[in-house]
C-alpha cells in the first residue's frame, strides 16, 4: 500500500533528486522498521506451523524461497519501468533506479537457486535439474550479473543510460521467449516426472506464513532500494564534484 | 528428518547470509559515499545547486 | 614488485576490469552447454569436467590479450622496461596478478558449475584442484601470446588463436587427471602431476619468452 | 657522474634515422635536441632509454654507481604517453612508480604531496587519474619524475600540450634537476627556458 504511493509518487513529484534524497530519509525508518517487523512474524510463523505430511520439514524452505523467486522477477519488472522510464520520459530517477535495483535482483536470484537447490536435494535427489524453471531463473541470473558488469564497464553515467536501459528492456522482452523456449525445450527430453518447484496446492496452513514473509521481502526490497539509490546519487554527485574540483585546480594553477 | 532440517537450516542460514551480505554493503556504500561526500565539502567544492536548493539533501 | 602485483589486481577490480567478466563468461558459456546437449542428468554429469575445463580455458583467455596492450598503449611498458628490476620478474610478477584476479575466481566458481552440471563431490573436487593446477599454466603461455601480439592492433583475437594450441597439453592432462579421479581404476596422480609439471615448466620458460617477445618488440 | 654517447646511429625498418651521434654530459649539465619533424629526435631518446636498439655506437656512464650495465637503469624517461592508469587516483598511480621505481643510488624521490605540489596540482591527487585535463595529466605525469630519483632525465616534447605558465613550472623543475647534479636531454621544438645548455641539432638522414 505504502509502497504503491511511493511508486506513484517517484514518477510524478519526484523528478529532483534532491528532493527524492530528502523523502528517502524520511521514509527509510518506516521502512526498515516494518520489514524488521514482518520478518519477525513471519520467522516466528514460518517455524511454528506444521511439516507437510509429503514434503516434512523442507517446506519451510519455501518461506524463503517462493518469496525470493518473487522479488527476483519483480526486481527485473522494476528495472524494466525504470528503464523504460529512461528512454521514453527521460526520467533522471529513472536510470538511478534501474542501477541500484541490479545488484538487489541479483542477489535476491541467487537465493531463490540456492534455496530451491537446497529444497531439491532432498526432494529430487540431485542438487539441479535443467528443469524450464529453473533453468529460465538461471538465465534470468546470468542476465543480472551481465546488466551489473555493464553498468560497472561504463564510468560516464550520462552515457550508459540509455545502453543499459535498452539491453534491460531486450531481456525483458526475452524472458518470457525465454521461458516458452526452455519449457519446449524440456518437454522434449524429459517426461514430466520432475516435482515443480511451486509445489503442492497450498493450505491455508502454509498460505499465512508464506505471504507474511512475501510481504516481508517485498518491504525488504524497498528499503534496499531506495537505499541504493540514495548511494547512487550520492556516487553521481561526488563524481561531479570530483570533476569540479579538477576544474577548480585547473583554474588555481593558472592564477599563479 | 534429520537431515531435512539440515537442509532447512543451511537454505535459512544462506538467506540471512545474503541478506545480511546486501544490506551491509548497502549500508557500507552509504557511508563511504557520505564520506566522500564530506571530504569534497572539507577541501571547500560545493554543488552549485546545493546553495540555492538548501541543505535537504542533508 | 608487491607494488607492481597490487597494482595490478587495483586495476582489474576498478572499472572497467576483467576480473568479474571472466567468471561470467565461464558461468554462461558452462551454462550454456546443457542447452546444446539436452537436460539429461547422467550425460551432463559425464561430460561436465570436460565442460568445466573448456570452459575455463576460454574464459582465462578473456582478458589476456590486454595483459601487455594496455600497458603499451598509455606508455607505462616503456618504463617497466627500463627497470633495473629483471624484465622477466615483471612479467612474472603481471601473470601473477592476472591470474590471481582472472583464474583464481575461475576455480571458486567452478564447484557451482559442478552442481549444475549434477558432478558428485569427488568429481567437482577434482576438477576443483586440477584447475588450480593447470590454469597458472594457461595465463603463462597466455603472456608469451600477449608479448608477441602487443604492438599489433586487434591483437586479440590473434593471441587466442595463438595460445589456443599450445595450451591444448594442459587441457588433455587436466580433464584426464579428473576422469582418472572419479573412475577407479585409471590412478589419479600420474596425470595430475604431469600437470603440475606442465606448469612449473611454462612458470619457467613463460616469463623468459615473454620477455624476450617485449623487448624486441618496442618500436 | 659523466653519460656519454660516441658515434650512435639508428635504424628504423631499412631507414638509417641518424647516424654518428656524439655527445658527453656532465653532473648539471643538459642536452636540448632540436630539430624537424622526423629528424630522430624521438628515436635517438628512445634509444637513449634503451627501448631501441642502436645500430651501432657505444653508449655508457663513467664515474657513476658501477652495478649499472645500461644507463637507461639511471633514467627517467618521459614519452608522449603518460604511463599513468585512468582506473587509478593520481595518488595510488605516484604510489605505484615510487614503489616500483625505487631510487638510484645518490639521490632520494621527494613525497607524493609534494610531488603534485611542485607541479602545482597540490589538492587532487585523490581523484581519479581520468578525470584530468590532458595539460593536468601531463603536469602528473612530470611529478612521476620527482617520486623517485633519477640522475637522467630523457625527456620528449615534454611541454607539448602545457600553456605557458606550466611551461615556466616545467623549467623551473628541470632548473632545479640540473641544480642537484642532475643530467637532462630533453627534445623539443619550443624553448625551454633553461641556462646554459648544450645544443644538438638534429637534420634527419637522408640517403
Amino acid at each position: 500500500m505504502s509502497e504503491n504511493s511511493l511508486a506513484i509518487r517517484k514518477f510524478s513529484d519526484l523528478a529532483n533528486p534532491t528532493r527524492f534524497l530528502a523523502l528517502a530519509d524520511r521514509v527509510l525508518f518506516w521502512f526498515a522498521a516494518a520489514t524488521v517487523l514482518f520478518f519477525a512474524v513471519g520467522l516466528w510463523l514460518s517455524f511454528t506451523t506444521e511439516g507437510d505430511y509429503q514434503q516434512g520439514e523442507t517446506v519451510r524452505i519455501m518461506y524463503v524461497h517462493v518469496p525470493a523467486a518473487w522479488l527476483s522477477m519483480m526486481c527485473y519488472t522494476v528495472m524494466a519501468i525504470s528503464a523504460l522510464g529512461t528512454l521514453v520520459w527521460r526520467h533522471p530517477l529513472a536510470d538511478v533506479s534501474a542501477k541500484a535495483a541490479a545488484p538487489i535482483g541479483a542477489c535476491f536470484t541467487f537465493l531463490a537457486l540456492v534455496t530451491g537447490s537446497l529444497w531439491g536435494k532432498p526432494m529430487w535427489g540431485a542438487w539441479w535439474v535443467w528443469d524450464a524453471r529453473l533453468t529460465s531463473v538461471f538465465v534470468l541470473f546470468l542476465m543480472y550479473l551481465g546488466l551489473i558488469a555493464l553498468n560497472r564497464a561504463m564510468d560516464d553515467p550520462a552515457r550508459s543510460a540509455r545502453v543499459s536501459a535498452v539491453l534491460v528492456l531486450v531481456g525483458f522482452v526475452n524472458i518470457p521467449i525465454i521461458k516458452f523456449s526452455v519449457e519446449w525445450w524440456n518437454t522434449l527430453h524429459q517426461p514430466a516426472s520432475v516435482l515443480r518447484l511451486d509445489g503442492p496446492t497450498i493450505d491455508p496452513e502454509f498460505l499465512w506464513p508464506l505471504l507474511v514473509m512475501a510481504v516481508a521481502f517485498t518491504l525488504l526490497f524497498f528499503t534496499l532500494h531506495i537505499a541504493a539509490m540514495r548511494n547512487e546519487i550520492w556516487r553521481r554527485r561526488v563524481t561531479s564534484l570530483r570533476r569540479q574540483a579538477v576544474r577548480n585546480a585547473g583554474r588555481e594553477a593558472q592564477g599563479l | 528428518m534429520m537431515s531435512h532440517a539440515a537442509y532447512v537450516l543451511a537454505s535459512y542460514a544462506v538467506a540471512a547470509a545474503t541478506v545480511a551480505g546486501l544490506v551491509f554493503w548497502v549500508i557500507g556504500d552509504g557511508r563511504a559515499r557520505r564520506r566522500e561526500l564530506k571530504e569534497l565539502e572539507a577541501a571547500g567544492i560545493r554543488r552549485r545547486s546545493a546553495d540555492a536548493s538548501g541543505g535537504a539533501g542533508r | 614488485m608487491i607494488a607492481l602485483f597490487l597494482r595490478d589486481l587495483k586495476l582489474s577490480v576498478r572499472a572497467g576490469g576483467g576480473a568479474m567478466i571472466g567468471v561470467l563468461f565461464f558461468m554462461t558459456v558452462v551454462a550454456v552447454v546443457p542447452f546444446g546437449v539436452g537436460p539429461d542428468l547422467n550425460l551432463l554429469s559425464r561430460i561436465g569436467p570436460a565442460m568445466l575445463w573448456i570452459g575455463a580455458l576460454l574464459a582465462s583467455l578473456l582478458g589476456l590479450d590486454r595483459l601487455f596492450q594496455a600497458e603499451r598503449e598509455d606508455g607505462s611498458l616503456d618504463l617497466l622496461l627500463m627497470q633495473e628490476t629483471p624484465l622477466l620478474m615483471t612479467v612474472f610478477v603481471k601473470c601473477a596478478a592476472h591470474w590471481a584476479a582472472t583464474g583464481l575466481p575461475l576455480v571458486i566458481a567452478s564447484p557451482l558449475l559442478g552442481l549444475f552440471m549434477n558432478m558428485n563431490e569427488l568429481a567437482i573436487g577434482a576438477t576443483m584442484l586440477t584447475l588450480l593446477a593447470g590454469t597458472p599454466a594457461i595465463t603463462l603461455i597466455g603472456a608469451v601470446g600477449a608479448a608477441v601480439a602487443v604492438a599489433l592492433p586487434r591483437g586479440g583475437l590473434l593471441v587466442s588463436i595463438l595460445v589456443l594450441p599450445l595450451a591444448v597439453p594442459v587441457l588433455i592432462f587436466g580433464v584426464s587427471a579428473v576422469y582418472a579421479a572419479i573412475e577407479d581404476p585409471a590412478p589419479f596422480l600420474p596425470p595430475f602431476m604431469i600437470l603440475m609439471a606442465i606448469t612449473l615448466f611454462f612458470a619457467v620458460i613463460g616469463p623468459v619468452a615473454a620477455a624476450a617477445a617485449l623487448r624486441h618488440s618496442a618500436d | 657522474m659523466r653519460l656519454l654517447a660516441e658515434g650512435l646511429s639508428a635504424r628504423r625498418g631499412e631507414d638509417l634515422i641518424f647516424n654518428d651521434i656524439s655527445f658527453s654530459l656532465g653532473e648539471g649539465e643538459a642536452l636540448v635536441v632540436t630539430g624537424p619533424n622526423g629528424s630522430g629526435k624521438s628515436t635517438l631518446l628512445r634509444v637513449l632509454a634503451g627501448l631501441l636498439q642502436a645500430e651501432s655506437g657505444r653508449l655508457r656512464i663513467e664515474e657513476g654507481p658501477a652495478e649499472f650495465d645500461h644507463p637507461r637503469e639511471l633514467s627517467h624517461y618521459l614519452g608522449h604517453r603518460n604511463a599513468m592508469k585512468r582506473e587509478l587516483t593520481v595518488r595510488e598511480n605516484l604510489s605505484f612508480w615510487q614503489r616500483f621505481m625505487g631510487d638510484s643510488p645518490g639521490g632520494f624521490g621527494v613525497d607524493i604531496a609534494a610531488a603534485a605540489g611542485a607541479v602545482g596540482l597540490a589538492g587532487i591527487t585523490h581523484l581519479p587519474f581520468g578525470y584530468l585535463s590532458a595539460g593536468q595529466q601531463r603536469r602528473m605525469a612530470m611529478a612521476k619524475l620527482l617520486v623517485a630519483h633519477r640522475p637522467i632525465w630523457l625527456l620528449d616534447e615534454p611541454t607539448a600540450a602545457l600553456d605557458a605558465g606550466a611551461d615556466r613550472l616545467f623549467a623551473g623543475l628541470v632548473t632545479g634537476h640540473l641544480e642537484r647534479g642532475g643530467i637532462v636531454i630533453a627534445a623539443t621544438h619550443q624553448p625551454l627556458g633553461l641556462g646554459s645548455t648544450q645544443g644538438l641539432q638534429m637534420k634527419g638522414f637522408t640517403l
